[in-house]
């Protein structure tokens, strides 16, 4: 087979995929900017996936079908936003740890979606979901039309989140808090930022988007629900954006890195190249490890921050 | 509110109470500020000074008591109903965020200086210049806040602060990290604005609040313990009813014991963390029994230095020897087993492990040595034993020592240091800014252990700021400016002058036609 | 002949518990056998068959919930896969009056172990066969979970089918590393069209997510072989020529028939098209894709299978 | 009096966070239409009715104990260790490998020696991410992650592929899982009848050498304050990332032999689904136990507790299996959030104050 091809299949199969990890980790990376590291994440998704998934599920064949998706991802991206709240609320205004709090949020998220979906779903169901939108023209050029523009609506938001956080980060008054909040929330308290409010923002941003990734997993690329249909995406998202250090272009190549080596392993196994079908899965994780151990230590730093609560009475 | 005045002509709080676990920081104090004062408020570490500011800035809420602006009662619950009652605060910690620049540091404090939805830095950088202008304290508006010096951080802070507009200024300590010269412009520059806002000026140095302020509150374990006219009392007093007893600082006064050299830097060559030269061929000589004292503006390569000397910076080129052996290229155990001793410039994240108990502190460095440990296991009774003994010798006040020592005031985490240091019986010390931030009588203490070093053979590198530190203790001055040791002088003959040029770098012979 | 014989109903009250690691309705394995006892307790009445199940189950789980069951005086524990082998003969030898089963196992057991063991390399032969007539492009597609149990069997049997159909045929096999990555495994289902499949199939839960990317391809020619009947109950089903599934029900029963003889174990029950252990159900809605030669070479496989004409030597398979 | 406060603000906050647990468990309970207290009732003292239930919690703990003492060990120094399920893993392939290709070995020697290997085997593991971040700067948290994948498919491709038991292919069902280990790399059964093993007094064993290693040895010294303020320790002479990296072998160790013991002791096989989520239960095990062996310990008791008991709701009640990780999840927030509040001196200060100030007395 024309070599060219092969790639072009590769890459047309893993750009789409990468879109709940991108979502998920731009989430994450409000989050920890702010100073919170949400290791709950994989919750939220799954949440996410199933709220998503459910209102074409109940809506079947109903009058409101066709409206099912685009109420599946607004209740998605409520249940994230709720989450993210409970989120702060323990973190942000209880203080408690984060590591561990972030575990109780994923196992609360991700048993909650199964047992709702155990009640009021049943079994593994399909759904029509949402459908690839080929933008007319554009996914007419060859090589990249059938990568980038041949998407569903879903999949361009993704992409277009990249540019949208950068700016949201960097160039508006409320990214500049956040940055503040999570380097340095003594000082943004002193100027007159409300840490805990900006804090809960980022939260409920950073959930709502991956309640996004969530939705996006069972709507645009499953069109099912099962209870574990996100499979652990949150925690490698979360791996991603240390991997990303914390700059939504980074975070984008390497959701691209790992999710192309994803469609690149599968393509392998595919063309049937003889080894073991493991070493072909590992190949992602493998890969990704390499890259930032080898990658030239970039002055982009972590938020000095990240993972302590802050209070305002304690001492410096 | 007060918000709608247009000048604060007095602020006045009364029986401010605030207690914190365990603590009773401020004790029913009352204190009042009248248009065209400058009060300065003294006392020692953990007096109360910065929580009662801190209460006035509305980070902290007073258990009881009341805050008047112009006669009227506010309430401040956050620090923006403080920034909108027009007070504003140069906090004792540097309150910028690192990796953002000046002007957005500036963005961040005031809404109306950074956009709605758009972030627009013009409005930030049109204020900061405006300001800087004004005040002539020159800031760079789009510098990152990392890449500045400590001195320059401190203008930048007050800069900040005179941007969101306050009409009231509160400055906590923002002197202990500056220059001499750097330090007189800013009482020069205060005592110029008391005409527009009256202002509350912490510091514990003597000279200064004599030099600024009129009005002066002493305040001792959270209480008023005096309260009068600047004018009225001399140091010596203030500094006597600051400390319940007379102080009188030491001086380096005995005859010259030297020895034979016994630290050696030669040609050395240290990069800094961004990459250039921040050492570029500096050369000195430490004798046994020498105190040579180290003067420069900070950011010269004195961090740089003490970093090499503790084996923590690579050395590019040259060499670092003490008594014969080559230090550069050691490990930091290798350094210290060969009897180097440090006093670090961040005495909370580098001199002391901050969870850790004093008496775990006190044996950071000699944990496995046969003293304190038996074979693989800890003597903890040992490290006890040496900890109650160092408690008593260096007058460390601490609950217990078992008390996490970063909960200590910042005296005594210093002496925590310093009985560490100086019981392991070193054969030389490198001492960075040992007594920035310290009271009086924590200064007097820590000078009288430098000399009695001294006295005993060591050779003693003092990296400070304070000249008067310097011409005190000191044999001899070297002083450092870009890297490299401008010139060495013998401490008789350096004067405030003298030093100041060489700060500034300008060379000896230079120095002597400008 | 094992299976399929005929048995006698439970005398007295018959306590069954069903132990497995995925969920009862997990439209695959452990769906098939749930479904099953279900319907065995239908056609009994909930009178004389009592059943509990135990889902996701960890190994160290399904030791807990074993001892319970034996402890509330179940008769019968069926730990729904070979990764509770261990478990289930060592409960057995400390509760020899229980019957425990498990499977997939060939194994004769001690005298209170039943084992089972779907030979699904039949399944996977007649669903080979269509697939070969089916392909136009000769390429076919097997969306694997992991390379074992009766997944392995049932890819190995339908390359076997495959090529017996087709020898031009080429069958390529894939793994997505697990058994429930639905997501993964439509992405592997894409790739396998993307490379010119035209005709996939697939086994356990995760097989859905790859029939869900075909039926994507509503308008090409792209079909699916399923390995589990319930597929052609879904709107998906439009893509599935045809589909195999276990019937366990008569598994059940012969457990029942067998205690209550007296034999609480010690043999081993294969599934297979002869004795009744296999479904097999074409699904006419597909149309002309299943044309009558299809369908008559499918239904001539599963008669010499059935007939044991057919040998299918699925370990000789590499791929 | 202001000691009767103080016990009243605790009190306080223990029934708020019991409430708030209770309830947020209750909402998806009633969501399903399942009865509140009964489950309650169920989880909480159903497992103490008989020996069985309390053994099962046992046979939890152990894993529970150990895979937290290194997690403990792992974030007292300095690093997150978040590839505790990886490093299971591989304990579990090293401890099965040695047991199979020994079998003839005498007890007293092979059964330290298949611990050994799972310790080792688990200490490799961690190793890597410790190097990577001791070496390179890789952020340990994204290289335990991806590790645990790794992990995982290396132990699928070992027990699919070269480890499997033979058995598996002759009968072809070819479930991936090893041979049974030899009876001499068996670890005993406390108690007939019950699944219970000899793990337990390793465990227990362990978290008092723990407690000695990290709070009375030089080592341990080392470690904690490498961990506790980095650029300090520096200045002592502390070579931390060394302290990092040994750091993360140890945990790696601990975790292997979790997983070892799991083997010996449970399973006396290698099977898919051993390490069973024991390295996640892990870490909230360690941070609950406050990362000291004398919390641990307790922690690992009631974390199995929550299991069994929540899984015996399962077939009491038939609540849904996902209920557990909701009971968890809902558990651990509200628990953590009122620990703070416990050990907040602030908060506890100000509310001691005010109901001093509403109800009188107590005053200093
Ligand atoms: N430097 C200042 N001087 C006077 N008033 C100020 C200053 N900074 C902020 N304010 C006032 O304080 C109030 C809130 O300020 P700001 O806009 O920073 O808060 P916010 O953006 O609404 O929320 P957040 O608390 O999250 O920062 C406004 O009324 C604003 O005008
Ligand atoms: N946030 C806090 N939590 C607990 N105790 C505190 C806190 N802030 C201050 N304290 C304690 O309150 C007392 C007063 O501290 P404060 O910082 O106000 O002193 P200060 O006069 O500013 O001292 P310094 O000269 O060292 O800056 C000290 O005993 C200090 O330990
Ligand atoms: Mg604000
Ligand atoms: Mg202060």
């Amino acid at each position: 087979m024309n070599l060219l091809l092969v790639l072009q299949n590769i890459l047309a199969i893993g750009v789409p995929f990468s879109v709940a990890l991108l979502l998920a980790a731009l989430g994450e990376m409000f989050n920890q900017r702010a100073g919170v590291f949400n290791l709950g994440c994989e919750g939220i998704m799954a949440m996410g996936a199933f709220l998503g998934f459910l209102p074409s599920f109940l809506l079947k064949g109903g009058a409101l079908a066709p409206w099912a998706p685009a109420i599946g991802i607004a209740c998605a991206a409520l249940a994230g936003v709720l989450l993210g709240l409970l989120f702060g609320l323990v973190t942000v205004s209880f203080r408690a740890p984060q590591g561990i709090a972030g575990i109780g949020l994923q196992m609360l998220g991700w048993g909650t979606a199964g047992t709702l979906s155990r009640h009021f779903v049943g079994g593994v169901t399909g759904i029509p979901g949402i459908d690839a939108w080929p933008i007319p023209g554009l996914s007419k050029i060859p090589f990249l039309g059938p990568i980038l523009f041949s998407m569903t609506p879903f999949g361009y938001f993704g992409f277009l989140m990249v540019p949208i956080s950068w700016y949201v980060l960097f160039k508006t008054p409320w990214g500049l808090k956040v940055r503040a909040v999570g380097t340095h929330p003594r000082a943004a308290d002193t100027m007159g930022t409300n840490v805990a409010r900006t804090r809960y923002q980022a939260l409920m941003l950073g959930g709502a988007m991956a309640g996004l990734a969530g939705a996006y997993l069972s709507l645009a690329q499953a069109k099912m629900f099962a209870d574990d249909i996100v499979a652990g995406r949150g925690f490698i998202a979360v791996a991603l954006v240390y991997f990303g250090r914390w700059h939504p272009l980074y975070i984008l190549g390497g959701s691209l890195l790992f999710s192309i080596a994803q469609s690149f392993q599968l393509a392998i196994q595919v063309l049937g190249i003889d080894f073991p079908y493991e070493f072909a899965v590992m190949l992602p994780y493998v890969l990704v490890i390499l890259v930032l151990a080898f990658a030239k230590n970039s002055r982009l730093r972590g938020p000095a921050e990240l993972g302590k609560p802050y209070n305002r009475e304690k001492r410096v | 509110m007060a918000k709608n005045a247009d000048r604060i002509t007095e602020l006045r709080v009364e029986g401010i109470t605030k207690r914190f676990p365990g603590t009773l920081a401020c004790d029913a104090i009352s204190l009042r500020v009248g248009e065209g004062e400058a009060l300065a408020l003294v006392g020692e570490n953990g007096a109360g000074k910065t929580t009662l500011m801190n209460i006035l800035m509305g980070l902290y809420q007073p258990d009881e008591g009341k805050i008047f602006i112009n006669g009227s009662p506010v309430r401040f619950r956050t620090p923006n109903d403080a920034y909108a009652a027009g007070i504003g605060m140069v906090h004792q910690h540097f309150m910028l965020v690192p990796n953002m620049t000046v002007a957005e540091n500036v963005a961040l404090g005031s809404a109306e200086l950074r956009g709605r939805f758009r972030l627009n830095l013009g409005a930030a950088r049109a204020r900061i210049r405006q300001i800087s202008e004004r005040y002539g304290l020159a800031v760079l508006p789009d510098a990152y806040v990392w890449q500045l010096s400590v001195g320059e951080q401190q203008r930048v802070e007050l800069v900040k602060t005179l941007c969101f507009g306050a009409k009231f200024l509160i400055l906590d300590e923002p002197t202990s990290a500056l220059t001499p010269q750097e330090t007189d412009e800013l009482i020069a520059l205060l005592s110029r604005m008391t005409a527009d806002m009256p202002l509350i000026f912490i510091s514990h140095k003597l000279a200064e609040v004599k030099a600024l302020s009129n009005k002066v509150t002493i305040l001792r374990a959270g209480r008023v313990a005096f309260s009068g006219d600047t004018a009225d009392h001399s140091s010596a007093d203030l500094a006597a009813l600051m400390t319940g007893h007379e102080v009188k600082l030491p001086c380096n006064e005995c005859a010259d014991g030297c020895g034979e050299t016994l630290l050696a830097v030669r040609d050395l060559k240290v990069r800094s963390d961004r990459g250039h030269y921040a050492l570029d061929g500096a050369s000195l000589e430490v004798r046994a029994g020498e105190i040579l004292g180290l003067a420069g503006v900070s950011g010269n390569g004195q961090r740089e230095l003490a970093d090499a000397l503790a084996g923590l910076r690579s050395a590019e080129s040259g060499s670092i020897a003490l008594a014969g052996t080559e230090l550069s290229g050691l490990a930091p155990r290798q350094i210290i087993g060969a009897g180097m001793g440090y006093i670090p410039e961040d005495r909370q994240t580098e001199g002391i492990v901050p969870s850790f108990s004093v008496s775990e502190n006190l044996t950071l460095k000699d944990f496995a040595s046969p003293r304190f440990a038996a074979g693989p296991f800890l003597r903890l009774k040992a490290a006890d034993a040496n900890a109650a003994e160092l408690k008593k010798r260096y007058d460390i006040r601490c609950p217990s020592t078992a008390t996490p020592a970063g909960s200590l005031s910042g005296g005594n985490i210093q002496k925590v240091i310093l009985a560490r240091e100086l019981a392991r019986g070193p054969k030389a010390l490198v001492a960075v800014y040992p007594t920035r931030g310290l009271d009086m009588g924590a200064e007097e203490f820590i000078h009288k252990r430098l000399l009695e070093l001294r006295c005993e053979g060591v050779a003693v590198l003092l990296i400070s700021e304070e000249l008067d530190e310097l011409m005190n203790l000191s044999d001899r001055i070297a002083v450092i400016y870009k890297g490299r040791i401008l010139a060495t002088i013998p401490a008789q003959e350096a004067t405030r002058a003298r030093l100041g040029a060489l700060m500034a770098g300008l060379r000896e012979e230079e120095g002597a036609t400008a | 002949l094992v299976l399929g014989t005929a048995v006698a109903a439970p005398k007295a009250k018959v306590k069954i518990a069903l132990i497995i690691e995925s969920t009862v309705d997990d439209k695959g394995w452990g769906q098939a056998m749930h479904d099953a006892i279900v319907a065995v307790q239908k056609k009994y009445g909930a009178s004389l068959i009592e059943y509990g199940y135990s889902e996701k189950m960890k190994p160290v789980d399904a030791g807990s919930a074993a001892r319970q069951y034996v402890a509330k005086g179940y008769d019968i524990v069926i730990g729904h896969g070979a990764q509770f082998k261990n478990l289930i003969l060592e409960m057995a030898d400390e509760f020899p009056k229980t019957t425990f089963a498990f499977g997939t196992s060939g194994e004769i057991g001690p005298k209170n172990v039943f084992t089972y063991m779907p030979e699904s390399e039949e399944t996977g032969y007649i669903n080979g066969v269509i697939a070969g007539l089916v392909t136009k492009t000769n390429i076919i597609g097997v969306v694997g979970p992991v390379d074992g149990g009766d997944a392995a069997r049932y890819n190995r049997g339908f390359v076997l089918g495959a090529k017996a159909s087709n020898p031009k045929a080429e069958v390529k096999v894939a793994h997505t590393g697990s058994f429930g990555d639905f997501v993964k495994a439509a992405e592997l289902a894409h790739t396998f069209v993307k490379g010119g499949a035209d005709v996939l199939t697939g086994s356990a839960q995760q097989a859905l997510g790859a029939l869900r990317a075909v039926a994507e391809y509503k308008d090409k020619p792209i079909w699916w072989l399923g390995q589990d009947t319930a597929q052609l109950a879904i709107p998906e089903s439009y893509k599935v020529i045809a589909a195999a599934s276990y019937d366990y029900a008569a598994v059940i029963e012969q457990l029942i028939d067998k205690r209550q003889a007296g034999t609480l174990g010690g043999q081993s029950l294969p599934l297979t098209f002869k004795n009744g252990g296999f479904v097999y159900e074409f699904n006419d809605k597909v149309g002309p894709v299943l044309s009558a030669a299809v369908r008559k070479a499918a239904e001539k496989a599963k008669a010499d299978i059935t007939a044991g004409a057919l040998a299918i030597n699925w370990k000789d398979v590499k791929y | 009096m202001n000691r009767t406060y103080r016990t009243l603000y605790s009190a306080a906050i223990i029934l708020a966070a019991a409430a708030a647990a209770v309830g947020i468990g209750a909402l998806v309970l009633m969501a399903i239409g399942v009865s509140v207290p009964e489950t309650y009732r169920v989880i909480l003292t159903e497992p103490f009715k008989d020996m069985y239930g309390i053994t099962e919690i046992l046979v939890r703990t152990v894993p529970l104990i150990l895979v937290g003492l290194g997690i403990a060990i792992s974030f007292r120094s300095g690093i997150l260790n978040i590839g505790a399920e990886g490093q299971m893993q591989i304990g579990i392939l090293a401890a099965t490998a040695v047991a199979l290709a020994l079998p003839n070995l005498p007890k007293w020697l092979l059964l330290p020696l298949v611990l050994l290997a799972g310790a080792l085997g688990g200490a490799l593991w961690g190793s890597i991410a410790g190097l990577l971040k001791a070496r390179l700067g890789v952020n340990e948290i994204l290289s335990t992650v991806m590790l645990n994948y790794i992990a995982a498919q290396l132990h699928g491709f070992l027990l699919r592929g070269p480890m499997i038991d033979p058995a598996e292919l002759q009968v072809g069902s070819g479930t991936p899982q090893s041979m049974r280990l030899p009876k001499a790399a068996w670890l005993d059964r406390i108690l007939t009848g019950y699944r219970l093993h000899w793990g337990l007094a390793i465990a227990l064993g362990l978290a008092v050498i723990v407690y000695f290693l990290m709070w009375r040895t030089t080592w341990g010294f080392r470690m904690r304050a490498a961990g506790a303020e980095a650029k300090a320790a520096r200045y002592a002479g502390i070579r931390v990332e060394s302290c990092l990296a040994a750091a993360m072998i140890l945990a790696g160790a601990f975790a292997g032999l979790a997983g070892a013991i799991e083997v010996t002791g449970v399973h006396r096989r290698a099977i898919e689904g051993v390490s069973a989520g024991y390295g996640f239960s892990g870490i909230v095990v360690a941070l609950f136990g406050g990362l000291h062996p004398a919390g641990i310990v307790p922690s690992a008791f009631f974390f199995g507790l929550l299991l069994i008991g929540a899984d015996m709701t399962q077939r009491a009640l038939s609540v849904p299996a996902n209920m557990v990780l909701v009971l968890q999840g809902a558990v651990i927030l509200s628990i953590v959030s009122a620990k703070t509040w416990l050990n907040d001196p602030y908060a506890r200060d100000k509310a001691v104050r005010k109901m001093a100030a509403l109800f009188g007395g107590g005053r200093k």
